[in-house]
């Protein structure tokens, strides 16, 4: 169940150019967060910018929630200027995370570019499996920083793809995906079209699959329909859900990819 | 009541509320999603998303933008009919301990009558919210809240389809609002509501294309409560039956000026995304600024600014 | 035009302008209270306050509110009436190498009608912008502004006392604005500019009175962009004369917004007082912007979003 | 001529509770900067608040420029957290100022609370001539953080009113009008109430007087009309005058105080 916060900052530092990592105190929200869920952050006290910013959460350790932000418009801007001690009005846990018992299957966790910030939390609560990890980002620095760095902490196999060659193969993430064993299950998250890919490709194997959406929210709990993707029903009609409330994350499955 | 204690309850056009707090169709959902942060048993009443006869998909997306100190939507009355409203969640609505406020929309008059026999049959409802000037449709809707006559035949035509009561929800997109008022009063309305939203879009400029794929929105928040509250002070004093106001309302000194301004109780809409508790830290500051200036019953406040 | 470089130059209807920035009337005095910030020899144009036969003292104090993302006004058309205006203002603007737009309001047709050959015999004013929609003063101001026909009328009394060009302001206090647009077109209007302030009010919660003297004033600032390019979108689609678009323009994003919506031109009212060096640094964006894009002549923004 | 300027932040530091002294470090301004003048100050880069915030110069040395401002809305909320090192984007110095040449005349520097602080820029003016001061204030601390300490350390001589009698008298300083001498030339700043006594009294002594008046601003320029005051026109008549542009500052004769 979510709750809202004052949430005390312990750090807020810039890991990489326009890459911050924010560190919140929160025993409470340590204890409720699940892997793939996000907080909904109220950037300024002031109207303007009036709506909350959904974050992924990150890392969860010892009472500490962690995020990790790219700075992208005003919200975030804002957000990087908050320092150490402030305190932060955060909503959360929210949403419907990743099932993060694979059973049987080999977890393979696929992320792009900041879409690999949410894969350190899945990460921390797939320790001591075999865990497969392809990663894409602009190059090297910004991979590692995105979350890379942490996943590698943790023992995960990595296996990289850089616009720039400069760590991995050069190219898209979408191309190892050849290395997703059979009995694997794909958990994705980052921009849009390597959502799009990596599903399409499961799907077409047979590969089981979950995938973290996004999409602007106004409300974050699932009350103003303004956040819709389009899934499909048990039917199989295409049908809207609510990405903050029946998502971020989806099965493959359930999300209708036309 | 004891010594010090502030009687907060209001009458809405024939409902007893406990306070004059209640929030805003569209933005509550059906009652549940924002139960973790302020139990509507504490609330005066709570309105619940639009409802139309038949199963709505809504818009395309996208739906949302922000603006500077407000957002605009274009959900489009995504509702999921009146049928599974009454299977699946009126239940859920008849256990919270508060006043249900159902929302309704139609193409045609006939909706809007079929909806509120069904909604009177149905029970557990409080009262109807009358919904005539949804921005977002493109049938009924905001054609119904501009022009007056077709304003009363839908109040009417809700009227004499049930008992509750008829709360009429006005346009602000119209050159005088009073006119509407007046007729949907003379057609038989226990309250109006208002402002819905003030139709506005975005443009983006990369795409060079409209942000919202419904092109026009509706704006809501902070940015249209200037708007709002003249809007009651217009309404409120052209009209005998009680102003429910509602728009950008987020702090208890919001929710006092809309009462001052002539409203019997407000609404919080754009107000919970922006703080989920906000709805019940309003009817706090309420209390506290009628104990601070000596006000025994917060009906004193209605309509206080007026001279 | 050296290669790379983009044509800023707009026609409003036959009002050459160097680039598309100008400024609000009201909000940019005679045109030196923001000099020493941004020369109006850079400006596509000037828009100086509002004019009308007889001096005015305007409405009693307080005339302002800050409101979220926005300001409520109620000067109430002070102005020094046409005769100091001419004796002087209008010396020190002729030496200004811009275009100066008269704003101009009356009490009556006849005064409209006065004030414009007033203007036209003087010299020096490239255009005149006729104020029909200003919800500050008693008589005149908005209600020429919601009715087609006395909008048609002022309009025509206007045209036929000049030969400049006609720029008729619009007000956004109505159902429906493309309806007066069509009327103030049809009665020779040149062009149109929109959108004057937006009626609204503010309540003191201590006081509990309204915080203008005058009670209702009119918003500005960015909380009304989103409206104001909704009815630019609109306008500009339903009339064939150029649009003037104005509304919460901030930055050149603002102002390209507008454009891509159907405005010819841009004004930045409100703006002025957040950065008075807005202005330029919107000639500036929307020219990088332009070249960003790989566009030459930034007429080819117009309307670029309708489809 | 006044300039928009991105004047840094040279220190920022709360002088008693909810109250700021703020120092730019800005050579041009402080050059071009008149007593009774003040600066035009956007706290936010954000659309809300809209508005700048007018705050009168209090102080100016060897380039830097202070102001002292008093916490009460959001504006001076968001001032407050400024710190060390930020750029500020403030327009300025505005509006017409004290008359700083009292000719042969005893200058008499009269303060209410925050009201003190642009008659310190005076006294500085006034340096080397034999200056009162009667100043008034919620207590004697706030009279110091107000401008008081700072006119002490120029060898103004103070007489002093507070509401609690902490320092000098108990009541209000305009019971001490009595000891300005008949040659005296006030300079007053204030709460509207105390101005009006300040100018009543001298206008009916035959004492000349000037004002600093306030009024919520819209431009600050001059050029919106928001910021009017009733004054007198040259025949007699009552006319609004601006605030921002023909003031702060007036020639108590100018006003019209009916
Ligand atoms: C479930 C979820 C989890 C996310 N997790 C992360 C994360 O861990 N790290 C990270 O850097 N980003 C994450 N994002 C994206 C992040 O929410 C946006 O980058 C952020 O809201 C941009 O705000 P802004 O004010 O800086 O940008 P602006 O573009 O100025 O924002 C304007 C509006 O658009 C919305 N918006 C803009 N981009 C997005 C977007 N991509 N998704 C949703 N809303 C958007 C903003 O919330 C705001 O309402 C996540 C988004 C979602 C939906
Ligand atoms: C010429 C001049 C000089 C000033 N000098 C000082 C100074 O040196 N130190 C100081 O502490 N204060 C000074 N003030 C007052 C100061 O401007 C206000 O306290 C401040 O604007 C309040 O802003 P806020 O957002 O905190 O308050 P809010 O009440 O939230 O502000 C809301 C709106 O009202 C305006 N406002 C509120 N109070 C005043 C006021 N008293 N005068 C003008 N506008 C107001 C704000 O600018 C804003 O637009 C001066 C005012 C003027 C006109
Ligand atoms: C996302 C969203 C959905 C809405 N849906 C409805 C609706 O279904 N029926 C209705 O009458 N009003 C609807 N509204 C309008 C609100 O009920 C309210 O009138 C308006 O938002 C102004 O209040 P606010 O500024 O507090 O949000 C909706 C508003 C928003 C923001
Ligand atoms: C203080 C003030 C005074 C104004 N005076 C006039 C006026 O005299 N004539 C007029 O046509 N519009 C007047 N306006 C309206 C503006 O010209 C403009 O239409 C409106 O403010 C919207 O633009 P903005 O949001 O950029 O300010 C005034 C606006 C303000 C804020
Ligand atoms: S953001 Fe409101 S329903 Fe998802
Ligand atoms: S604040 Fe605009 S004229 Fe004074």
């Amino acid at each position: 169940m979510a709750e809202l916060f004052q949430a005390r900052v312990l750090r807020n530092s810039e890991v990489c150019p326009g890459i911050f990592n924010l560190v919140l105190e929160e025993v409470r929200l340590a204890a409720l967060a699940q892997p793939g869920q996000f907080l909904n952050i109220r950037v300024s006290a002031a109207n303007s910018p009036l709506l909350r910013r959904p974050l992924s959460i990150h890392w969860v350790e010892e009472g500490r929630v962690e995020i990790l932000f790219q700075v992208v418009g005003q919200g975030t801007e804002i957000l990087a200027r908050v320092r150490t001690g402030e305190m932060l009005d955060v909503q959360g846990p929210l949403g419907r995370g990743f099932d993060p018992d694979p059973g049987d299957r080999t977890p393979v966790l696929v992320g792009g570019g900041i879409g690999i910030a949410p894969l350190g939390f899945l990460a921390q609560h797939l320790e001591g499996r075999k865990v497969l990890a392809l990663l894409g980002a602009r190059n090297r620095e910004v991979l590692g920083c995105s979350g890379g760095t942490r996943l590698d902490g943790l023992g995960v196999a990595i296996r990289a793809a850089t616009d720039d060659g400069s760590l991995g193969q050069q190219g898209l993430v979408t191309e190892l995906l050849s290395e997703v064993p059979a009995n694997g299950l794909i958990y994705a998250c980052g921009p849009g079209p390597m959502l799009r890919a990596v599903a399409r490709y499961a799907l077409e194997k047979g590969i089981r699959c979950q995938v973290s959406l996004e999409e602007h929210m106004g409300c974050g709990v699932g009350a103003c329909l303004g956040c819709m993707c389009r899934g499909l029903s048990a039917a199989g009609e295409s049908v809207y859900k609510r990405v903050c409330a029946d998502g971020p994350v989806f099965d493959a499955r359930e999300v209708d990819w036309r | 009541m004891k010594s010090g204690e502030v009687n907060l309850s209001v009458n809405l056009g024939g409902l007893e509320l406990r306070n004059p707090v209640t929030t805003c169709s569209g933005t509550y959902g059906f009652g549940e999603e924002y139960a973790p942060y302020a139990d509507p048993a504490q609330l005066g009443a709570i309105a619940v998303k639009g409802l139309t006869r038949e199963v709505r998909q809504g818009n395309p997306m996208p739906r949302l933008a922000e603006t500077p100190s407000g957002m605009l939507n274009s959900i489009g009355l995504q509702n999921p009919g009146i049928d599974e409203f009454e299977a699946r969640y009126l239940p859920e609505l008849r256990k919270l301990d508060t006043k249900v406020l159902a929302n309704i929309a139609g193409n045609s008059v006939e909706d809007y009558a079929y909806v509120s026999s069904r909604l009177e049959e149905a029970g557990g409802i409080a009262g109807i919210e009358v919904n005539i000037s949804c921005p977002n449709v493109k049938h009924g809707g905001i054609q119904f809240g501009t022009d007056p006559k077709m304003a009363a035949q839908v109040t009417r035509a809700v009227r004499e389809n049930t008992m509750l009561p008829v709360i009429v929800k006005l346009s602000p997109n119209v050159t005088d609002i009073t006119e509407i008022a007046r007729a949907v009063v003379d057609a038989g309305a226990d309250a109006v509501s208002l402002i819905n939203t003030i139709l506005g879009m975005a443009i983006d400029i990369r795409s060079r294309r409209p942000v919202l794929a419904n092109i026009l929105g509706g704006l809501s928040g902070p940015a249209v409560k200037p708007v709002a509250l003249r809007m009651v002070w217009q309404v409120s004093q052209a009209v005998k039956v009680p102003v429910l106001g509602m728009g950008g309302i987020l702090t208890a000194t919001d929710a006092i000026e809309f009462m001052l301004a002539g409203a019997t109780a407000v609404a919080v809409g754009t107000g919970n995304f922006v703080n989920p508790r906000a709805p019940l830290e309003i009817v706090a500051g309420i209390e506290e600024y009628c104990r601070a200036n000596g006000i025994r019953e917060v009906k004193e406040l209605i309509g206080a600014a007026w001279l």
